[in-house]
């Protein structure tokens, strides 16, 4: 079993903040540049969530990687 | 993750896209793609058109043969695409102002020809493009620049007139469903016949700000909330909240099949 | 040589489709300069009806009748309505069915239009034709034989009894002329 | 080869399927739904595509729709509706896609009188949308130059990707007169890009006017009303506005020698030059010869494209000449004149249903000297 990815597009997400309110782990904040960061990603389920209710196409998130 | 948005389906180089952070519009844009994606139909096939405001802006960021047509304007230029050729896919994307205020003619009869255009609207209550003045869906009571004292009049319901003036395929989600939105979206590109996908949006900015709704994160969990399924009312309208679902998929004769039919017939 | 001839009557009478049949024979088959026209809208659906004709040898500039040279009137309402616009070598052609008043100044051609279409077809929409026949027959303005070849190629059916009603209308207009 | 009595209308309608028209959205309005009957019946008989739509502002929109698709795409309409129709016209123009839009004028303002004939709308025409567009507008004076000159509007159309406005008037357009419908017109096809797919730009400034590519071929492309680089997505810069503006201008005025058409009737030994169009330039035809009769050396100056004007043609012939304007309006092309002429224009007009006559011509010349 590998580990999930949250991968964060800065240059297109606006720190919206609904990802972060989406997200079941609550490992997702907005940062000092107010753009979205991942904390503790290894606690990452890989919902998906982040990704679908992200507007602005910033969050891909790929499940399993083996590392 | 779910179905992956093919970045091939995206003009990147035109993102971030002009929304305000926040904005639901962008919720429904990635719906849309992804029914795209999972419907299988041949990309270069796909006319997207779009009319004037927020949600007329999508047709600038999907890599597809797009069109940004006038305010209003786009079931009316997307009428001539499919009727000149019916082998394209023709897909629209417009407002809760352009479908159903200056567009609303347009809207009733196409509906009424049951033309094959798969038609989503980004319902958002308010024409955010120009500052936030109130708009057909604008709910009663709220506040917005033109109706700075409280607005006076019911909202349109955009599904109900769908019905009444004969769309074949009619559904509503809001975005704090994003998965089942899909799923009409997709259901609407597969269906033969006119579809009207109304997808119920936020507006942070112009609409939010004024009526308690600032926080985008807050303003999807409010529309969630408010969601209550077709089943339980079995009406497309409700005081209590937003009713949700697909309110009618029925078989009729096709517009463009039609008048093709009738070409052959009297063809020399 | 320029004729300018005015057909008129009441909506339903066939008065525009008189004006294109004598305007395609004497343009198609006549080979002359032509030029047809013909009120629209209201006035075309039951109220007077009216349609000109532009016969000529040289090419139509203007294309208004203002005063016709041949006045053709199937109803009361229309003969009232147009003498007002004639000039005095008018000739004025009327079915003594409908128009019962005249003025005996003018150069009035009275025919018995309605009864002979009625005679000849059992229609009393016929009376159009007729009334090209003796067109033709007291001006000469368009030929006979034209008249016949577009009845012939614009009707699907009813030819025979259309050319007999043109015939009849023919043969009193020569008589109308001699006598 | 065949000679057949019709209508102004309807030899727009049979010249336009034979222009390769395959594509008409109309909605009724007289003096120009007899042009929209007689598409219905026409083309679905060569497998082409009539609709009629909800209004006005839905035919231009539908016709432009289809247009993309590259089919040859029309609509016909009268003032009232051609009032609607300027948004959709001012998009054609920008975004360049060809269409021709017949406009069959009425009485006007507003709804006016529906059957009887103006020239009210020369200058909506030229400047009823807003924003500086180019545009090209046709006016015939007989049933067969409404024929011939159908096919005309096509080909600039498809050519110089613009829409072509096709004035006609209640009289030209109802009045029947003999006609030969041959084959003998050529028709202009629309240029497709050669370039591979990924390389298109829609709006390639190195072109006067670049190729456009179908919707369904796999291009791709982007078509916006707003104002647009050569990819065909909208800038607010300046310099790229500018460009696209200057390429617009430069694609109709650099081919005024093709596009410019005209008549003269009389006018090498003319003192005096009459300056009409449309159904007035045949009353002013009967009133040139009268007045020449009279010993007046009288001559005509009959523009057929009223848009653009060539400052060159009507300068020439307006030198050392009188010059008279006439027509069924209260001062449009006038000023067009006298901006060129840049001398004393003498003008009779009105718009009251009445055809100017040859006898108003005669006596306004007559009295003038």
């Amino acid at each position: 079993m590998g580990k999930n990815k949250v991968i964060v597009n800065k240059d297109y997400c606006k720190g919206c903040g609904i990802c972060v309110s989406v997200c079941p782990v609550k490992i997702l904040k907005i940062g000092e540049d107010f753009k979205v960061e991942v904390e503790n990603e290894e606690k990452c389920i890989g919902c998906g969530m982040c990704e679908l209710y992200c507007p602005d196409f910033a969050i891909i998130v790929k499940k399993g990687i083996t590392v | 993750m779910y179905t992956e948005i093919s970045l091939d389906n995206l003009r990147v180089k035109k993102l971030p896209h002009i929304w305000c952070a926040g904005c639901g519009n962008g919720i429904v844009l990635s719906a849309i793609l992804r029914a795209i994606e999972r419907s299988k139909i041949d990309k270069d096939k796909i006319v997207f058109v779009s009319g004037i405001g927020c949600a007329g802006r999508s047709s600038g960021y999907v890599n597809f043969n797009t069109l940004h047509t006038l305010h209003g304007r786009p079931l009316a230029f997307a009428t001539g695409i499919k009727l000149a050729n019916p082998d394209l896919q023709v897909i629209v994307a417009t407002g809760d102002g352009d479908l159903a205020a200056i567009g609303g003619n347009h809207f009733i009869h196409a509906a009424k020809r049951n033309i094959d255009l798969s038609v989503i609207v980004f319902n958002n209550f308010v024409y955010g493009m120009t500052g936030g003045q109130l708009s057909p869906t604008t709910p009663e009571d709220s506040f917005t620049t033109t109706t700075p004292y409280g607005h006076i009049e019911e909202p349109m319901n955009i599904s109900y007139l769908a019905i009444a003036a004969g769309a074949t395929y009619v559904a509503r989600e809001t975005i704090g469903n994003p998965l089942m939105l899909e799923k009409y979206i997709l259901n609407g590109l597969l269906h033969k016949g006119f579809s009207l996908i109304e997808a119920v949006s936020s507006c942070v900015t112009e609409f939010g700000r004024r009526n308690n709704l600032g926080d985008p994160a807050e303003y999807v969990k409010f529309l969630k909330d408010k969601s209550i399924p077709f089943s339980k009312v079995n009406s497309v309208e409700s005081h209590d909240g937003i009713v949700v679902g697909e309110f009618v998929n029925i078989e009729k004769p096709e517009f463009v099949t039609s008048y093709y039919e009738l070409v052959k017939k009297v063809a020399k | 040589m320029k004729t300018e001839i005015r057909l008129a009557g009441s909506g339903g009478q066939g008065i525009i489709l008189a004006s294109i049949l004598l305007a395609e024979a004497a343009s198609i088959y006549d080979q002359k300069n032509v030029l047809q026209s013909q009120v629209y809208g209201a006035a075309a659906r039951g109220e007077i009806s009216k349609a000109d004709v532009i016969i000529s040898d040289s090419e139509i500039y203007f294309p208004e009748v203002r005063s016709p040279d041949i006045l053709l009137t199937l109803t009361q309402d229309s003969y009232d309505t147009f003498i007002k616009h004639i000039k005095l070598t008018t000739l004025i052609i009327v079915d003594d069915f409908y128009v019962k008043t005249i003025d005996k100044s003018l150069n009035n051609y009275v025919f018995s239009i309605t009864d002979i279409a009625l005679n000849t077809t059992q229609k009393r929409i016929s009376s159009n034709i007729v009334a090209l026949g003796i067109i033709s027959g007291l001006t000469g303005v368009v030929s006979l034989d034209a008249l016949t070849e577009t009845i012939k190629n614009h009707f699907k059916e009813g030819v025979q009894k259309n050319i007999e009603a043109l015939y009849m209308g023919y043969k009193i207009g020569i008589g109308g002329k001699n006598g | 080869m065949k000679e057949r009595l019709m209508s102004g209308n309807e030899a727009v309608a049979i010249g336009a399927i034979k222009a390769g028209c395959r594509f008409f959205a109309g909605y009724p309005i007289t003096p120009s739904t007899d042009l929209a009957e007689r598409m219905s019946k026409l083309l679905p008989e060569v497998g082409g595509a009539f609709i009629q739509m909800e209004d006005e502002l839905g035919s231009i929109g539908a016709i432009i729709g289809a247009s993309l698709t590259g089919s040859k795409a029309m609509t016909a309409t009268s003032g009232p509706g051609f009032s609607l129709m300027q948004e959709g016209i001012g998009f054609a123009s920008f975004s360049e896609i060809p269409i021709v839009v017949v406009d069959v004028q009425r009485v006007g303002p507003s709804t006016g009188i529906p059957t009887y004939p103006s020239q009210g709308d020369i200058m909506q025409a030229r400047w009823g949308t807003h924003g500086s567009h180019p545009i090209i507008a046709l006016y015939p004076s007989s049933v067969k130059e409404s024929y011939d000159l159908i096919f005309t509007a096509f080909n600039f159309s498809e050519k110089y990707r613009v829409p072509v406005i096709f004035i006609s008037d209640e009289v030209i357009g109802h009045m029947r007169e003999k006609i030969t419908v041959d084959d003998s017109h050529v028709v202009f096809e629309r240029k497709k890009p050669e370039v591979p797919k990924e390389d298109y730009l829609p709006f390639d400034s190195r072109y006067e006017v670049p190729p456009l590519a179908n919707f369904g071929e796999g291009y791709r492309f982007h078509v916006t009303g707003l104002t647009h680089d050569e990819t065909g997505f909208p800038t607010s810069d300046p310099v790229k506005a500018e460009r696209l503006m200057e390429r617009l201008q430069r694609k109709i005025l650099n081919h005024l020698d093709e596009i410019f058409l005209y008549e003269t009737f009389l006018v090498e030994d003319a003192d005096i030059l009459i300056v009409s169009y449309g159904v007035v330039a045949r009353s002013a035809k009967e009133a040139i010869l009268e007045l020449r009769e009279k010993g007046l050396k009288v001559g005509l100056f009959r523009p057929i494209t009223i848009w653009p004007s060539s400052e060159k043609v009507l300068k020439d012939l307006a030198s050392n000449r009188r010059v008279f304007v006439f027509e069924m309006n209260l001062g449009q092309y006038v000023h067009e004149v006298e901006r060129i002429v840049k001398k004393k224009v003498e003008f009779y007009g009105k718009e009251n249903g009445e055809i100017i006559s040859p006898e108003e011509i005669e006596s306004c010349i007559l009295k003038s000297l």
